[in-house]
């Protein structure tokens, strides 16, 4: 084989392999956009991220200013959603508040997924008595009812934000532990993990290039499930007072001082209880719509 | 299945100890000093003190822990700091509450999600299907508290065709217990459409087909016995957030449960309470799913093979 | 041959029709089914043979699969346009399948003399304590120890060889006049498969059914079928007696067939092989669909479908090789054989 | 020919290996229970050669294969690569040692990460094993693929984008990529086609000989054991029941069990079929095997010696041995 | 049936028949803590019983003047001695007769350290009780003190059985027995307590028939009830839902003044709080008048200082800073902050006071004072505000009896400093020295010349911003009338028929 040929292959391997990460990502996006619940789900979340991101050009007020005058003025053309007990614009309250509520549900996840895939890798993998603490450990934790594992918690750190983020990322530690450490038993089984081992591989090439990205899709559609209990569980805990401070406008924060006026200004508590209902759905579709879509069953 | 039984109740042991000592250490972390609490507004500092010498709280942490762990076992979970009751005592008030609430809750999420999910998986994609299902989307994502207002001021307050709040006859019941079953029924509704179309599509059904039995009979005999298996998990974990839910409706709805009485108790610091709720709330739940272990090992005797 | 028809399939088409496009799984069967008589139905995985027998019962999934086009008549009776109800009433009764995987094809939590007792009741109208008895019966018929006890077992307490033969039990409970067998014993070691196939021929002689036997597997073939239909690509591509099948093989890709095999008794250096892959059912060829990878390919082959003409009497090839236009075709190209 | 084997060194020597396995414990109070998949088996593996392992399914052929790699740690016994230990070894150790000795799985769509492309499959493979510097890896590969008959452009492309015989080719190219000494394949052609079996089987005699490879070859197949094997090996069990070169063997079977086993196999040609032995009942169970010859449940020759007494495996003819009391009787 | 009409009959409180005087049910809430007077220290906890099950010697009458109740006259003899003649022909729920000795039973309990009581300090300069036959009896004191008799008329100064005294202690906290109006009947935890009519009460005999006490969190839920006549009163009311109640025809409000305060306090020890211009820059820019009609909807009205005008000792002579936005921010310069500041604002977690937080976080924005708001569940707040780590905070001061003496000596009196109620943590002698003299002057005049000149001292160095005076609020079924409640928020239920 000469020098020359060579170089003509890798050149035309080299294009080759862009064209197929290209139709990776095409051929993903479009199991999931045939999906129709998937890709309304997909919309709905994406039309709330720009919302968050466009808060600031959209919100036809300061959310912050109180306005005591102005207070309780129910839906009108000035006020879309109205103005709450304050007489704040509950319209730009909410736009502000998609950012903390999207980042509570991301954050709570991402803290929840991050310790709960490492545990659950690491049982799963190496089985025995590791598997046994951890599980043990993981039953204590699932053994509590989440939100008062989450009361405790906020008590113990005092309410904000941030520990609400904590304790609610906190109790879906053991759920994603237990999704991950069942996939990786069933992928630790399989004929690809026995040859990489045969191979001579070492157990962090095993279980970070080998086992973890086989098991993402239940990771990915338990996380984007536990997005929509994550949020509803933070909007609970905010109903209990426990959550975001004022006057931050957090969406169950919203909810929990509108509960007051259900009966006299039931927009105060009926909107960011819709933008919370419609949120959870739009990440109810989406984790299931991807879950039809990378469920291999399904595929074929 | 004896033998079985005995095995996860012995296993039940160190989780219990678990949950003791992670509430003890939370609990330990709170800030706010019970005695200064239970002396109320304007005490002297000498009362404060004198409290927190009777309470044992000058103790070294591990002292208080193993002398509650110790009692634990001898069945006495502590006086409450509020009003000196047996916290016992106090627990077997509302832990019948509780559990009536979650009786019926469950009821309503297995009842509804049941047929709902059958109606569904029957004709999948068909009309019924999705008005079902998008039913229980909607079920899903409302925060339980939300619904529960919601349904108060249409059915209470404006129709008043049942009463608002409190927990004395059967009418009481009927509101919370839709508010805390909706979201496991619409979950329960969904995992057994999947569940029965998956099953719908296995070999054995086709079997059955190839019997010439009746469509009913299949679907009912067949196909839901297997489609039941997955679903009993489902309900087991929906108990256990159905048992975090009743914080919230008992709050709305007036009840005096063990969920409020843990928040309540965690309000004021009233640690014996907290410790002794939240130890009763975690066994009911291992006890709930030993339960349904064992359900679940009765449905799916397959099990028995690995 | 001179027993009378049981079962005549005609131009069976089952087509599966999604927004991937159609795939012809099954795309003109042609057979005809004596009584007493077994015709096997060979060919590789995907070629159609499962489906085949599905969509004689119209067992077949739908949606996405349809029957398109064709006839199976039953003693005369088209079960291809029989109302749900009427087919229902033949299946299990006068025609009873057999499925591949002996593991999954009993219902887990049902035991197994109920799942034979039941088809029982349904089409011979038997009491729920006849139906048991004779449940039991059969059973035992089929060489099931102790079979009193191992009716109120379920399937997970049987080994796979029992459960295949409690399939056997069931499919046979109400004496059909077909039955179907698909890959009865391809999830079975060899030993257990010889004891199944042993046990069939026995029940075969005794009630007289005849019997589609659907494989893979050329040696089974040879020992369990009169007659032998080798499918490739959703077609039938030679029909012949079984024995004349393995002594005069016709079509070019059962030659291949028979050549890849490694023999048992034989010493061969290296073995022959059918280059190329399989054609996708989405996507047949205009011509031949064999034509792709066989040796003997001409333009005609690659031009035109073939149909599957009579070769003699009892023999039947899908091949331009056999064709009147063969000649023609060699000639102008110039192309000697 | 297996006379000359006989001379050479094992490359690899099996000793009494044992591997069971510790079932989970219903409760507390119940006895252990233990699967004794592979009870104590001895065979050598000469340089060159190609053992086949055949047997019922779950009679211990795979674990036979995964316990000489170590993927599941024996119980007992030894095996000796080149003469040295390798259940003595350090993970570290081992790890260096895999290379010499790779598997080719039966399942080709288990066998390959379907989140990694084949170049990446075979580059980690030589990356792990440092066979070569590596800028000369890419030649490799593209030599590779050509061996094992797949397109260099199919490199870049996932598993699932090929057929069951591709995949089967990948798994080969991966094993051989590390310059492997020994290759173990475990049902390699079971799951597909004869027309496709016979191309990988062909392909896996030719690299046998362009390689020098030994091979360890676990099928239930014996017309392709026969095809590709110099010596075969049948287990019942968890035990070796019979063992020898592959003509003695299939002409001449002394044990009962291989007498039936090869009797059972459907034969086209009908003047080559032998009169068939069917073996009654089903395989026992591997937690509790029979006593003595753990055949006797099911052997038509079976007496009181074989419920009582286990046979051992003694050489009956060269190069053909059989652990059976009455195979000579059994003979005539 | 018949019977499940009959049912429906008595779950329904409303219904009455002719001669019965109904069930009134009173939702709230929280549960009492316990029912021991001895050992209550929350209202809701008091107000089960207070008036109800147990009797004081002398009660505030509407007017706030001490009215006779089991005493029927009393007179001071000196600055150390009082004395009390007894009503006579009383009984107690459990048929003890009450006389004298029940007195003493009743205040040697209380004052024992044994028993432990929080109140303790309330009438601890009580040195010995006399009694001097079956109805009359001297109290002795050891140091004069003023507000004796208006604490003798709250809940500690409630009359308990002897013989539950002396026989079961214990149960007092569960099982209170006195001489009221009401008979304890139950009390399921977490529940509600019942009250039943006491047919042998000495006085006028209540209305109805029994009273029961229901726990209710949610503030819409207590409110639905109300308005659907599931309960009656409600002594909690969101000032949000005034007008509702107001516009409704099912529901009445009840307002009252009441002796609580409510303020922002200033930790003068944590800078830059130390500085006086600084917290005098804050209260200039405070503009407490939107706080009272935004915040409270005109519930309670704008204080002037951290006393309420129904106590005894009120000034309003003492006038708290103006809103004035430019002095603020000069004063600010001045203390070297024109850069602007940042400082916490700590407040429970009681709703209305999380929205004052949010107000004066907006106003304060106006001077450049950047505030960041701590919301801190009860416990935690206490904890915080006594551990001294605090900068500004807002709070409240109840007063039980009405006195001033319980006003300034537990907030400014250098003693209280921390714990006690002095979380200003302020101290200064001139102050400390006028509210120990105002302690022992027995001329009324005097003593509130004296109050207002240490409230004046006070207000100069802008230790608090005083914001409004209580109001308690009741809502009430409009099947309920003769309904009160007193300043101490107690709910009256003497002269209450349900219809
Ligand atoms: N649900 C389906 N949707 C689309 N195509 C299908 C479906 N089921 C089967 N097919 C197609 O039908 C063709 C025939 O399948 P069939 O199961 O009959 O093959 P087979 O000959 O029985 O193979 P095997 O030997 O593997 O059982 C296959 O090529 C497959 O692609
Ligand atoms: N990890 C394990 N734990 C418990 N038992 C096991 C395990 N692996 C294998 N076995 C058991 O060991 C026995 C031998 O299994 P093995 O896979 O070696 O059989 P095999 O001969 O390869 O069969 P097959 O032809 O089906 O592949 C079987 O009974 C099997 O159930
Ligand atoms: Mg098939
Ligand atoms: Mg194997």
């Amino acid at each position: 084989m000469t020098i020359n040929s060579t170089e003509v292959d890798s050149a035309k391997l080299i294009l080759a392999r862009k064209k197929i990460r290209k139709e990776k990502w095409k051929t993903f996006f479009m199991t999931i956009g045939q999906n129709k619940a998937a890709a309304v789900g997909g919309v709905i979340i994406l039309l709330y991220i720009s919302l968050t991101l466009l808060a600031p050009i959209l919100s036809p007020y300061d959310p912050y200013e109180i306005n005591l005058p102005d207070k309780l003025h129910s839906p009108s053309m000035a006020h879309w959603m109205g103005t709450d007990d304050k007489g704040r614009d509950i319209l730009s309250r909410i736009l502000y508040g998609s950012r903390l509520s999207l980042g509570v549900g991301f954050s709570s996840v991402f803290f929840g997924a991050f310790f709960g895939i490492t545990l659950g890798l690491v049982a799963g993998y190496y089985g025995k008595w590791v598997d046994t603490i951890i599980s043990r450990c993981l039953d204590v934790m699932l053994a509590f009812p989440g939100i008062l594992l989450a009361l405790a918690i906020i008590s113990a750190l005092g309410p904000s934000l941030i520990n609400v983020t904590i304790a609610v990322g906190v109790f879906s530690i053991p759920l994603f532990a237990r999704i991950v450490r069942g996939s990786t038993m069933e992928v630790k089984k399989l004929e690809y993990i026995d040859a990489i081992r045969t191979l001579g591989a070492n157990d962090f090439i095993i279980i970070f290039r080998h086992i973890f990205p086989n098991i993402l899709s239940p990771i990915i559609v338990q996380g984007s499930l536990r997005l929509a209990t994550a949020i509803l569980s933070a909007a609970g805990l905010s109903f209990l007072g426990l959550g975001a401070q004022p006057p931050s406008p957090e969406w169950g924060a919203m909810l929990s001082s509108g509960r007051d006026f259900i009966f006299s200004a039931p927009y105060m508590a009926i909107f960011p209880g819709l933008m919370i209902a419609i949120l959870v759905l739009g990440f109810n579709l989406f984790g299931d719509g991807l879950r039809d879509a990378l469920d291999p069953r399904t595929k074929k | 299945m004896f033998l079985f039984i005995l095995k996860r109740l012995v296993q039940i042991v160190p989780v219990i100890l678990g949950v003791t000592l992670v509430v003890f250490l939370i609990m330990q972390m709170v800030p706010g000093d019970p005695a200064v609490i239970m002396a109320g507004e304007g005490a002297s500092k000498e009362t404060v003190n004198e409290l927190r010498e009777n309470l044992g709280l000058n103790r070294p942490l591990y002292e208080q822990y193993f002398s509650y762990v110790g009692n634990v076992f001898k069945g006495d979970l502590g006086n409450s700091l509020k009003n000196n009751q047996p916290v016992l005592d106090e627990i077997m008030i509302r832990l019948p509450i509780t559990m009536e609430l979650a009786f019926f809750s469950i009821m309503i999420t297995i009842v509804l999600g049941l047929i709902a999910g059958i109606i569904s998986a029957v004709r999948p994609y068909s009309f019924s299907d999705i008005s079902v299902m998008v039913v229980a989307l909607i079920g899903i994502s409302l925060p339980s508290f939300w619904l529960g207002l919601l349904l108060m001021y249409v059915f209470s307050v404006k129709l008043q065709w049942l009463p608002v709040a409190g927990w004395d006859s059967t009418a009481h019941i009927i509101l919370p217990a839709i508010t805390l079953g909706a979201g496991g029924a619409a979950i329960v509704a969904r995992m057994t459409r999947s569940s029965m179309l998956e099953v719908v599509g296995q070999d054995y059904i086709r079997t059955a087909k190839a019997k010439g039995l009746k469509g009913h009979v299949i679907i009912y005999k067949h196909a839901l016995r297997n489609a039941l298996i997955p679903v009993i998990t489902v309900v087991g974990l929906q108990f256990g957030s159905l048992l975090g839910g009743t914080v919230l409706v008992e709050s709305v709805f007036a009840i005096n449960g063990l969920g409020r009485m843990i928040v309540d108790a965690i309000r004021t610091r009233d640690i014996p309470m907290v410790q002794g709720g939240v130890l009763v709330a975690s066994l009911v739940f291992v006890f709930v799913n030993l339960l349904v272990d064992v359900m679940y090992k009765v449905f799916n005797k397959r099990i028995d093979l690995n | 041959m001179t027993n009378e028809i049981v079962l005549e399939v005609k131009n069976l088409k089952t087509h599966f029709i999604s927004n991937k496009g159609t795939a012809k799984a099954v795309d003109g069967i042609d057979f005809v089914l004596r009584k007493g008589e077994t015709m096997g139905i060979v060919g590789e995985s995907g070629c159609g043979k499962s489906m085949t027998s599905l969509s004689i019962l119209r067992l077949i999934p739908s949606p996405p699969g349809k029957i398109v086009d064709g006839q199976v008549l039953l003693k005369g009776q088209d079960l291809v346009t029989m109302s749900e109800e009427e087919i229902r009433k033949i299946r299990g009764n006068r025609i009873s399948m057999i499925f591949q995987e002996p593991m999954t094809s009993l219902n887990p939590v049902i035991p197994v003399g109920e799942q034979i007792a039941e088809a029982l009741r349904l089409h011979q109208g038997l009491s729920k304590k006849q139906a048991w008895d004779k449940s039991v019966e059969m059973i035992g018929l089929v060489g099931i120890p102790s079979p009193e006890k191992r009716a109120k077992q379920e399937p997970f307490q049987l080994s796979g060889g029992m459960r295949q033969r409690i399939m056997i039990a069931m499919a046979l409970a109400c004496t059909p006049e077909v039955l179907i067998a698909d890959e009865p014993t391809t999830a079975l070691d060899v030993t257990i498969q010889a004891q199944i196939l042993e046990i069939m021929k026995d029940l075969q002689k005794k009630i007289g059914m005849g019997i589609i036997f659907i494989t893979h597997d050329l040696g089974v073939v040879a020992e369990m079928c009169d007659q032998v239909g080798v499918m490739y690509a959703g077609q039938i591509v030679e029909h012949q007696d079984t024995k004349d099948l393995f002594k005069n093989p016709l079509h070019p890709y059962t030659q291949g067939l028979i050549g890849s095999l490694p023999k048992l008794y034989e010493d061969q250096e290296e073995l022959q092989i059918i280059e190329g892959t399989v054609p996708s059912p989405y996507e047949y060829p205009e011509g031949c669909r064999f034509a792709e990878r066989c040796p003997f390919a001409t333009d005609i082959c690659i031009q035109k479908q073939p149909n599957l003409i009579q070769y003699d009497e009892n023999s039947k090839v899908r091949c331009w090789k056999y064709s009147d236009e063969w000649q023609d075709s060699l000639t102008k190209e110039g192309v000697a054989l | 020919m297996s006379n000359l084997l006989k001379e050479k060194s094992p490359l690899l020597k099996v000793s009494d290996l044992k591997q069971h396995f510790a079932l989970k414990k219903e409760a507390i109070f119940q006895p252990k229970q233990v699967v004794k998949a592979v009870d104590g088996i001895n065979f050598d593996l000469y340089p060159g050669e190609t053992l086949s392992i055949v047997g019922e399914s779950g009679c211990g052929k795979s674990t036979t294969g995964r316990s000489i790699l170590r993927l599941d740690e024996p119980t007992d016994g030894d095996v000796l690569f080149k003469g040295e230990s390798l259940l003595k070894m350090n993970k570290k150790e081992l790890r260096n040692v895999r290379g010499n000795i790779q598997v080719i799985f039966q399942d080709p769509y288990a066998s390959l990460n379907p989140r990694r492309t084949i170049r990446q499959m075979l580059e980690e493979a030589m990356a792990i094993q440092k066979v070569l510097p590596p800028n000369q890896r890419e030649a490799r590969m593209l030599e590779l693929m050509k061996h094992v008959g797949l397109r260099p452009e199919y490199l870049e492309r996932y598993p699932h984008e090929f057929s069951g015989g591709q995949r089967q080719r990948i798994g080969i190219a991966r094993a051989l990529a590390v310059n492997p000494e020994i290759i173990i394949c475990d049902e390699a052609v079971s799951a597909l086609d004869v027309s496709i079996q016979a191309q990988i089987l062909n392909l896996l005699k030719k690299l046998q000989k362009d390689y020098d490879l030994t091979f360890l070859f676990i099928s239930h197949d014996l017309s392709v054991v026969r095809h590709i094997s110099d010596r075969v090996m049948v287990m019942y069990l968890g035990k070796v029941v019979e063992i020898a070169d592959k003509s003695s063997l299939f002409n001449n079977p002394m044990h009962p069990y291989t007498k039936a086993l090869l009797s059972a196999i459907p034969v086209i040609d009908e003047t080559k079929r032998r009169e068939r032995i069917i073996l009654k009942g089903d395989v026992p169970s591997p937690i509790n095997p029979p006593t003595g010859c753990r055949f006797h449940t099911r052997c038509p020759f079976a007496t009181e010696r074989c419920r009582q007494e286990e046979p051992l495996l003694r050489e009956v003819d060269t190069n053909h041995s059989v652990a059976c009391h009455f195979a000579e009787e059994l003979l005539s | 049936g018949s019977s499940s009409k009959s049912e429906e009959k008595a779950d329904n409180p409303t219904t009455t028949g002719d001669k019965s005087g109904g069930k009134l049910v009173v939702v709230r809430l929280s549960d009492a803590t316990g029912l021991d007077p001895h050992f209550i220290t929350d209202i809701p906890s008091a107000n089960v019983v207070h008036g109800k099950v147990y009797e004081t010697l002398l009660a505030f009458d509407k007017d706030r003047n001490f009215a006779p109740l089991l005493a029927t006259e009393w007179n001071q003899v000196d600055d150390l001695t009082w004395d009390f003649t007894l009503r006579e022909g009383v009984k107690f729920h459990d048929g003890t007769p009450f006389n004298a000795e029940a007195v003493k039973a009743t205040f040697d309990r209380l004052l024992d350290p044994v028993t432990g009581s929080p109140q303790k300090d309330k009438l601890g300069m009580i040195s010995e009780v006399i009694v001097k036959d079956d109805t009359h009896v001297t109290l002795k004191l050891a140091t004069p003190y003023a507000p004796l008799l208006s604490i003798l008329a709250s809940s500690e100064g409630s009359i308990l059985s002897p013989k539950m005294i002396n026989e079961t202690p214990d149960q007092l906290a569960t099982h209170p027995v006195g001489t009221g109006p009401f008979v304890f009947d139950s009390w399921k935890s977490g529940q509600e307590i019942t009250l039943n009519k006491n047919n042998d009460y000495w006085g006028e005999k209540v209305k109805v028939d029994s009273v029961v006490f229901k726990v209710v969190p949610e503030d819409a839920t207590r409110l639905a009830m109300i308005e659907s006549g599931e309960a009656h009163i409600s002594d909690q009311v969101p000032v949000t839902e005034i007008e509702r109640i107001e516009n409704s025809d099912k529901m009445n409000l009840f307002r009252t003044d009441g002796l609580a305060v409510e303020y922002v306090g200033f930790n003068t020890t944590k800078a830059p709080f130390d500085n006086v211009k600084v917290r005098q820059a804050i209260s200039y820019a405070i503009e407490r008048e939107a706080i009272i009609s935004g915040v409270y909807n005109n519930v309670g009205t704008l204080a002037n200082v951290a006393m309420s005008p129904q106590v005894f000792g009120y000034s309003k002579d003492v006038k708290a800073y103006p809103y004035d936005v430019n002095k603020a921010k000069s004063l600010l310069k001045e203390a070297g902050y024109d850069k602007g500041i940042k400082v916490t604002l700590l407040t429970s977690d009681r709703k209305e006071r999380i929205n004052m937080a949010e107000v004066i976080q907006s106003q304060l924005k106006g001077i450049g004072v950047d505030v960041e708001i701590k919301v801190m569940e009860y416990g935690s707040y206490i904890k915080e505000i006594e551990s001294g780590e605090h900068q500004m905070f807002i709070s409240g001061w109840g007063n039980a009896t009405g006195d001033g003496d319980y006003n300034q000596y537990n907030l400014f009196h250098s003693a209280s400093v921390g714990a006690p109620g002095n979380n200003f943590y302020y101290q200064n002698p001139v102050v400390d020295k006028l509210i120990v003299q105002a302690r022992v002057e027995t001329d009324p005049s005097k003593r509130q010349e004296i109050y207002k000149q240490a409230m004046q001292i006070e207000m100069d160095d802008a230790v608090y911003v005083p914001i409004r005076n209580y109001e308690h609020l009741a809502v009430y079924n409009n099947k309920v009338e003769n309904f009160r409640l007193d300043a101490s928020n107690y709910l009256i239920l003497n002269e209450v028929t349900v219809k």
